[in-house]
């Protein structure tokens, strides 16, 4: 009988899912909203997407070289296609080709490889590769386009594409202020927001996506499509979503009531800045978020809180990756308070009392 | 009745189907039987036959030693070939010593005790005795000492009887079939057990995915008012009989307390059976039903084997392997403990003897956590595996300790939920091995410290002493002196 | 109202005297391997600056400033801050032995903990009011404390992570540092706008 | 020169490099080197106090108590920056106006602290004298590499306004590498300080490991 | 007291003492040229905004203190050729993108601008920050401005459709500088004579 | 002038007083960390960590002269617990590798000199004067003082042997320790 030697406790039957097969769901999510980003946005969004992407695995391979450890595991668990594929949906679509690459270094070598590779590292990769391009290069990072959909008139073709994305040659007269940004920068020329609203897309245009921003803010209904699916494949649970949906929207909704000229409302709060992909796909990395649900929760609701914070009163119009960062800082400390109460202890980790004793 | 929830769990494939149609066959007497000196939780029993004797069918062969202990009988007739050290039964494969039994075919019984006439009304203590005579143990696995369980109706105010049907591990139809066969047996070890423990409520908890178990229990408990049949949701690890009480009452039971603490005793359905024969027929523990199952099993079956039988003869049984096994389990997949070997004995608590292909073991390369938190979220017992297991990594026992690892029951959900196939269990049964490992060193530091102490004091006392000595000496010489000069000077 | 609230959020988040103002580095890379040290350091250091802004706003407006002493801030302010360092570090020997322990050599060190003398001086280059001055120093010391337990906070994490050999220890804590910060330059522009 | 000098110098230059090694005097190390030449005159203003301060203490440390230890150190340092501060202002003003900023930071510079508590308390003054000179010199060697790396990245230049700090003469070193709109901003904001602080410190190792030493794991507060 | 305590006392006291006497000396002897050197900075600064051709007074000591127009008290420096005020100098303050940017402006008596240089602002490196001399000659651009050229609705950046350059994404910043340079002219043109008072 | 070097040394005069006389009323008694690893000690005072007896060591450890891990009966057990008291963290691979051991008597050498017995400060070996002496296993720590005092090289020492109550997992093998 050759039964291998004992090395291993039970149990001996194991889920199937996996690493890979995660991160490949959470690709197969992005799928519909990056398609259709694709689709507004052109060539020069497809080829920044490709460039992303493609530096991503390329640093994720490098630093796997550096360190000495074998590719084929870590390179197949589909992790650095999902921070590149990501970084790239939080990028100005027309933004030059550099920024994918000097955004791949920040996300992989610095934010994950120094921390010892995948599951170990304490910030969310892409959005410290978005946060660090944002703060180098706040021009480039705020240069966005209105949609210009594939085929259409006006669009860029093939070669006006590389042009934009490699050539650095962004035509002039298609940036348009994101609709956060556009408030915001009204607002401190004294324009209250009831005046400036009338400008911005309306919400059911937002939703869709006819508007300006990255790839991953303008198709708000297929970034929830998403967000769904992974719900109901058990890959993410609501606590993260709903708690910071839903602390986005009440400080909205309950500060535009109070003074509706300077703050707005929460509606516009959901449907602008990068809310849904925030909340569904970046929020949720399981590395940097809290691994009990109600640290989850307080995780999510921090991370509205701090998003509506940051927006209206700090000097960046959009907040959400600066949310999640400092959430994730926070992650640790809520890990050690929100530990489930032990079975037969109290909260304190003593044995319960016996009733009645 | 109204079930409360227990936390967490999970839903393996359970594949039941393999072997739970199959109806209990006898397994053919073996060439040779191993019975292991310590089948059970607590000391070792001692032999009391040496190589060549004869025994009869259910003689007394080893005797229980200290309180929590069980003795060991003949499973057959026949000539003890030797008392000898073999690989035990346990993932170590460390020797241990064993009976082998060489069965002479007769089967021929020894003269066993009078059946304790209507055992419903008899003193209890008796009862207690018999079981603990009939060297019968728990045989929901654990394999703690049935009569001491028995006993804490003297010590705690009980409410009722749990019957242990749920058989929530994957694979595992034993107690199924037992419940199925045997539904009249059980009921009345049960109420024997209830008034042994001076308790008037019985109630009998399976998962519903066992209706026909079910059934036939509340069939065959019809009778008897006092006889609850529960079926409760299948959920792993339902049962575990903290989790079980919990369900059935809405009880916590406190850490490092019994389920006694707040008024339940769970023994398993075998068990019940187990004492059925011992009060009602006088006959000691001397086979059980062990599932024979798993994708590389030719025929998967229920045995009824005799305790020393190896698990070789079973799979012969059952037509041998169909394909090569991952991995050989003693028990359930999610609690089992790999098998050593093929020679293995059958002991008291081997509810299942599993081979596993690779397909089903699904066991993979560990990756790095991900932090998923599935761990967390379906630990039963409210713990947090993946924050352990880190520290456990780095050989820190102690947070580790704080954080709970020694409430975890070992259940094995958070091993098969993990994404990554960190073996999380294993980093816990380690863990465990270590606390425990330094607490015997602190205890035994301990102990030495007293020992030196009263050396110490023993040295001192005979220095003294030798002091003592030395000055009377001194004295009486002086005295002696003293008397002699004047002697002298008298004369 | 206004102001002591903007006064109070600048001080702690925007320009936090760690991440922003550089101030108390030593202590930050080095009493943060474990939350309850950090806590422990933050407190201890919350009650120096806030003890020593107010004595130190005192030598400031009776002595310095009326006797056009100037140029003697630096040497007394010091003396200030040395002697309630000193005599926090014997109050903590005697009331916690335990809280001593942990906090081991760097009592003392509080004394050069930049972030007493930064707030000091900052407290005289801001002209403020008492109220506002002890305020302020409070704040920034609160500031101070958030971010030296959320730094130790991830360095206990950091402790269970494999971090590769060259990195860890203190480059990991300085990239930690970095991302920190970087995370906290949300809150920049806050208080003005 | 005997070994002890040779270990001393060898200490304050590298093995035990205050900012590498070390980790102390971290606040000037971040704040004061978002170019080049301001980690220089930072260094060098240091490196002064440093030595003045280490020789008084060597010189007096027989008549200090333990229980106001402290504050006479931290007196002495204070009083050595303040003089440098005032001789600098009225005869050296070109050169204040660029490092008057620094000077006063000094004094709670924790490095100079520490070498006061852990080397000159104990050894005699020459011994001391060397220490503090030669731990400020390879602490201006820190803070001009730190200094650098981030000018160079953030801004696009080298030593810019070296002239400003070293004279006229030295305008040669003064170097624009890159546009100045091509920097990456966060280089020369906080974050980037403790960045380029890390890869240094990841530098200086890699150059321990390849010269076959150990790495040294901790910061200060593992060496007490 | 105790001997111990007043062996601490002393000590310390001592060394106060010394370092205290070392200190006062040192003040004494560096008071002077301090003093000097102080004022040749205030000189040379406000030189940069008031060319040395229009006057032949000491700038620094011919000042008033005045309110602006949002009550701070600032101090207005004034040139006077042959006894004759011929342009002033006095901060002015405006609203940048990381809150107040302190400018120093001058004027001549006619109200047109002598030079604005930045004092003091919070503006991002590499973005808001091209208002420093140092980094540009944007700020060069006022000289010779005034409240009628251009014309007053025209004092504003370009994207709010006035006369202007913004730099490349950062319009906020521009945009303070213009409107503090604007108000600071029409503080003079308010105050004018309060300001010359003497002519 | 006056008043700067006034008011400096008034507050320098002042601080040194107040400091002095805190450093008095706040005085702490030196602290019992001596007493406290002493009791930590097995206290057999066998004297394998080089100091005459546990007092000693503790003392050594107390000035922080000795390393954590000097005591080989008390273990790893010992190591670890000191260290936590002292605030050190103490490289303990060392001690992983020393297998437990206790003395066994061969029989067939012994001639009863009772040397072992009175070396023993655990009163493990027992015995009658020219009897044959044997070690009660449980009570032996295993300091291997007997040996040396043999004279017939009776004794030996051996490894405490694994039984299936001392048995457990060793740790897994950490495939996905990537470094
Ligand atoms: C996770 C877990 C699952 C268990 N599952 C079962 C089970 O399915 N059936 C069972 O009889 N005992 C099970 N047990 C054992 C019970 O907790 C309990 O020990 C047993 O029912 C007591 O009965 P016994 O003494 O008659 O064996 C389980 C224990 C644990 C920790
Ligand atoms: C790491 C890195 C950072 C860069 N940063 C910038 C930048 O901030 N601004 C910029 O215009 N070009 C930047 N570039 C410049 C590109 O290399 C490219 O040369 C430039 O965009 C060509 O542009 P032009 O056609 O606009 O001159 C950067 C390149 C790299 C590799
Ligand atoms: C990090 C960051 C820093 C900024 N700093 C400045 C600044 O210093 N000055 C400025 O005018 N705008 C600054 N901005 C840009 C403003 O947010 C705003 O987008 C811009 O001024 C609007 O100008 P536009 O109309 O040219 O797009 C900054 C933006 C970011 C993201
Ligand atoms: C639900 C989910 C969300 C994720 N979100 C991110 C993300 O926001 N950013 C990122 O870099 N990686 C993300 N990942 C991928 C992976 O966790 C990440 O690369 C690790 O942080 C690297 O250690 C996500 C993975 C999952 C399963
Ligand atoms: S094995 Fe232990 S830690 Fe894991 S799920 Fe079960 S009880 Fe929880
Ligand atoms: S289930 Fe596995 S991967 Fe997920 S958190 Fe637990 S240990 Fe980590
Ligand atoms: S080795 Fe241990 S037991 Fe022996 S004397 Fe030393 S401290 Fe005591
Ligand atoms: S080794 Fe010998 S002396 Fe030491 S405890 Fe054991 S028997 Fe006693
Ligand atoms: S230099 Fe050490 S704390 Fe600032």
């Amino acid at each position: 009988m050759s039964i291998a030697p004992i090395s291993k406790s039970g149990p001996f039957t194991h889920t199937t899912s996996s690493v890979p097969k995660t991160m490949l769901t959470v690709l197969l999510a992005l799928v519909p909203a990056t398609a259709f980003d694709a689709y507004l946005f052109g060539w020069p969004g497809i080829l920044l997407f490709a460039v992303t992407v493609g530096a991503c695995v390329a640093v994720e391979a490098g630093c796997l070289a550096l360190a000495g450890l074998p590719m084929k595991a870590a390179l197949g668990d589909y992790s650095a296609v999902l921070t590149g594929w990501l970084l790239a949906m939080s990028l100005p679509p027309w933004a030059p080709w550099w920024t994918g690459v000097l955004g791949a270094v920040f996300a992989i070598a610095l934010a994950k490889h120094t921390f010892g590779g995948l599951g170990q590292n304490l910030f969310n990769p892409a959005m410290v590769a978005r946060v660090a391009l944002l703060v180098s290069f706040p021009v480039v990072m705020t240069a966005w386009v209105m949609p210009h959909p594939l085929f259409s008139a006006g669009a860029p073709g093939f070669s006006d594409a590389v042009a934009i994305t490699f050539g650095g040659n962004l035509p002039d007269s298609v940036s348009a202020a994101s609709a956060l940004g556009y408030v915001k920068t009204e607002l401190s020329r004294g324009i209250p927001v009831t005046q400036s609203m009338a400008h911005v897309p309306d919400l059911m245009d937002m939703a869709l996506g006819l508007r300006a921003g990255s790839m991953g803010e303008t198709s708000a209904i297929l970034i929830l499509a998403g967000g769904l699916f992974l719900m109901a494949r058990r890959i993410i649970s609501w606590h993260i979503p709903l708690g910071m949906m839903g602390a986005l929207f009440l400080m909205g909704t309950l500060f535009h009531m109070l003074d509706p000229a300077r703050y707005t409302d929460g509606m516009f709060h959901l449907m602008s800045g990068a809310t849904f992909l925030g909340a569904f796909f970046i929020a949720t990395d399981y590395v940097t978020s809290p691994v009990s649900k109600p640290g989850q929760l307080v995780f999510g609701i921090g991370c509205g809180v701090l998003t509506w914070v940051i927006r209206t009163y700090a000097g960046y119009p959009e907040g959400m990756a600066f949310a999640v960062l400092l959430m994730n800082s926070l992650t640790p400390i809520i890990d050690q308070y929100t530990r489930p109460r032990a079975f037969g202890r109290s909260r304190k980790g003593e044995p319960l009392p016996l009733e009645g004793k | 009745m109204k079930l409360f929830p227990i936390r967490g769990g999970i839903h393996p494939d359970y594949r039941k189907e393999l072997s739970s149609e199959k109806a209990i066959v006898a397994l053919p007497l073996p060439e040779l039987l191993y019975i292991p000196l310590q089948q059970h939780i607590g000391a070792p029993a001692e032999a009391l036959v040496q190589a060549g004797e004869l025994v009869k069918k259910g003689q007394l062969i080893a005797r229980s030693q200290g309180g929590i202990s069980a003795p060991q009988h003949a499973p057959t007739s026949g000539r003890i070939k030797a008392v000898t050290d073999i690989p035990a039964p346990h993932p170590s494969g460390l020797p241990q010593p064993t009976i082998i039994l060489e069965p002479d075919g007769k089967d021929e019984w020894t003269d066993l005790p009078e059946p304790i006439a209507d055992p419903l009304n008899a003193d209890p203590q008796m009862i207690r005795e018999r079981v603990a005579q009939a060297g019968i143990v728990g045989m929901g696995g654990a394999a703690f000492p049935s009569a001491v369980k028995l006993d804490l109706g003297t010590r705690y105010k009980l409410e009722f009887l749990l019957l242990n049907g749920a058989e929530c591990e994957p694979y595992l139809t034993c107690d199924d079939r037992v419940m199925r066969e045997h539904a009249d047996e059980v009921i009345d070890g049960a109420r024997i057990m209830a008034h042994t423990l001076g308790v008037k409520k019985i109630v009998i908890a399976i998962e519903q995915n066992k209706p026909q178990a079910l059934a036939a229990m509340t069939g065959a408990a019809f009778t008897f008012s006092e006889v609850d049949v529960v079926g409760v949701p299948v959920q792993y690890p339902m049962g575990s009989e903290r989790h079980l009480v919990q369900a059935i009452t809405g009880r916590e039971t406190p850490a490092k307390k019994l389920t006694a603490d707040i008024g339940v005793v769970v023994h398993n359905v075998a068990t019940a059976r187990a004492v059925h024969q011992a009060v009602r027929f006088g006959r000691p523990l001397l086979s059980r039903v062990v599932t024979v199952s798993g994708g590389a099993v030719r025929e998967p079956n229920n045995i009824e084997a005799p305790i020393g039988a190896r698990v070789a003869d079973l799979v012969a049984l059952c037509g041998g392997f169909s394909g090569e096994p991952a991995s050989l389990v003693n028990g359930g997949p999610m609690m089992g403990q790999p098998l050593p070997g093929l020679e293995a004995p059958v002991v008291k608590g081997m509810s299942g003897v599993l081979a596993l292909t690779a397909g089903e073991v699904n066991e993979q390369p560990a990756g790095p956590c991900i932090r998923c938190g599935a761990c967390v979220a379906i630990c039963p017992c409210g713990l947090v595996p993946v924050e352990m297991a880190a520290f456990i990594r780095k050989d820190n026992f102690d947070v580790a300790a704080q954080l709970g690892v020694m409430d975890c029951v070992s259940c094995g959900s958070c091993s098969w939920a993990c994404p990554s196939h960190i073996p999380l269990v294993h980093y816990f049964n380690y863990a465990k091995g270590m606390i425990n490992a330094q607490e015997r060193e602190r205890r035994k530091n301990e102990r030495i410290k007293l020992l030196a102490e009263a050396h110490n004091a023993r040295m001192e006392k005979l220095a003294v002493a030798a002091e003592a000595k030395r000055a009377a000496v001194a004295a009486r010489k002086a005295n002696l002196a003293a008397a002699t000069g004047e002697e002298k000077v008298e004369a | 109202m206004k102001e002591y609230v903007l006064l109070i959020v600048g001080a702690a988040l925007v320009n936090n005297v760690i991440l922003a103002r550089f101030l108390g580095l030593c202590s930050f890379m080095g009493v943060t391997t474990r939350i309850d040290t950090a806590i422990g350091m933050g407190m201890a250091t919350t009650f120096v600056i806030t003890v020593s802004s107010m004595a130190d706003w005192a030598v400031e407006a009776y002595l310095l400033e009326p006797f056009g002493l100037g140029y003697l801030r630096t040497v007394t302010f010091i003396l200030v801050i040395a002697a309630a360092v000193q005599f926090t570090e014997m109050t903590v020997k005697k009331v916690s032995p335990a809280l001593f322990q942990m906090l081991g050599i760097y009592l003392p060190l509080i004394t050069t903990n930049c972030a007493v003398l930064g707030v000091a001086l900052l407290l005289v280059a801001g002209r403020m009011s008492f109220i506002a001055s002890t305020l302020f120093a409070f704040a920034s010391s609160i500031g101070y404390t958030l971010v030296m337990v959320i730094f130790a906070g991830l360095r206990e994490r950091l402790a269970l992570a494999n971090v590769p050999r060259l990195f860890a220890g203190p480059p990991i804590g300085f990239i930690v540092a970095s991302l920190l910060a970087l995370a906290f330059m949300g809150f920049s522009g806050m208080s003005t706008n | 020169m005997t070994t002890q000098y040779r270990t001393i110098i060898r200490d304050g230059l590298w093995d035990n490099n205050g900012v590498l090694s070390m980790l102390l005097g971290m606040c000037p190390t971040m704040a004061m080197t978002t170019s080049a030449t301001n980690g220089l005159g930072m260094g060098v203003a240091t490196a002064v106090v440093m030595a003045a301060s280490s020789l008084l203490v060597a010189t007096f440390r027989n008549r200090i108590t333990q229980e106001v230890r402290i504050p006479v150190y931290i007196l002495i340092v204070a009083a050595m920056v303040t003089l440098v501060d005032l001789c600098m202002n009225a005869w050296m003003h070109e050169l204040y106006k660029v490092l008057g900023l620094f000077i006063p930071l000094i004094v709670s510079n924790c490095l100079p602290l520490a070498r006061l508590e852990a080397f000159a308390a104990k050894e005699p003054v020459l011994p001391s004298f060397l220490d503090g000179l030669f731990m400020g010199i390879g602490f201006t060697f820190a803070l001009t590499a730190i200094g650098a790396v981030r000018e160079i990245f953030g801004s696009g230049t080298l030593f810019a306004d070296a002239s400003l700090l070293l004279g006229p003469a030295f305008r040669f070193m003064e170097m624009h590498l890159m546009s100045s709109n091509m920097g990456v901003l966060m280089m020369i904001l906080p974050p980037g300080g403790f960045l380029v602080t890390g890869l240094l410190v990841v530098a200086k190792r890699m150059l321990d490991v390849r010269a076959g030493k150990a790495i040294q794991m901790g910061g200060a507060h593992s060496a007490a | 007291m105790k001997p111990g305590t007043l062996k601490h006392a002393v000590i310390l006291g001592s060394f106060c003492l010394g370092f205290g006497l070392l200190l006062a000396v040192t003040n004494r002897l560096t008071a002077a040229d301090i003093a000097a050197r102080a004022l040749e900075d205030k000189q040379n600064s406000l030189s940069q905004v008031i060319p040395d051709s229009i006057h032949d007074n000491n700038l620094v000591t011919d000042s008033i203190a005045m309110k602006d127009a949002r009550g701070k008290d600032i101090t207005v420096y004034r040139a006077r050729k042959n006894g004759k005020v011929s342009g002033v100098a006095y901060e002015i303050y405006g609203t940048g993108y990381g809150g107040e940017i302190k400018l120093m402006l001058g004027v001549d008596v006619a109200g047109k601008v002598l030079g604005v240089r930045v004092l003091a602002h919070h503006e991002t490196p590499g973005l808001g920050d091209k208002i420093e001399e140092k980094k540009g000659d944007w700020i060069l651009r006022f000289t010779g401005l005034s409240l009628l050229k251009p014309a007053i609705e025209k004092w504003k950046v370009k994207k709010d459709g006035g006369e202007f350059d913004q730099f490349a994404g950062a319009t906020i910043t521009p945009r303070g500088v213009v409107l503090a340079i604007r108000n600071g002219l029409e503080f003079f043109a308010a105050h004018q004579a309060q300001m010359t008072e003497g002519n | 002038m006056l008043i700067a070097v006034g008011s400096l040394t008034v507050m320098g005069i002042a601080l040194g007083g107040i400091l002095g006389a805190a450093s008095r009323f706040l005085a702490v008694e030196e602290n019992p960390l001596e007493e406290e690893l002493k009791a930590m000690l097995p206290g057999s005072q066998c004297g394998q960590c080089g100091y005459v007896g546990c007092a000693q060591a503790a003392a050594a450890l107390a000035r922080g002269e000795a390393p954590v891990t000097l005591c080989p009966p008390g273990g790893r057990a010992v190591a670890e617990a000191l260290a936590r008291k002292l605030g050190v963290t103490a490289d303990l691979s060392e001690h992983e590798e020393k297998v437990p051991q206790y003395a066994v008597v061969r029989e067939e050498f012994c001639v009863g000199c009772t040397l072992c017995s009175k070396e023993c400060s655990v009163d493990a070996i027992v015995g009658a004067n020219k009897l044959m002496h044997s070690v009660i296993a449980e009570a032996c720590h295993g300091c291997g003082k007997c040996v040396k005092v043999c004279p017939t090289e009776a004794i030996e020492m051996r490894p405490v042997p694994e039984t299936l109550s001392t048995w457990h997992w060793a740790k897994p093998q950490a495939e996905h320790v990537l470094h």
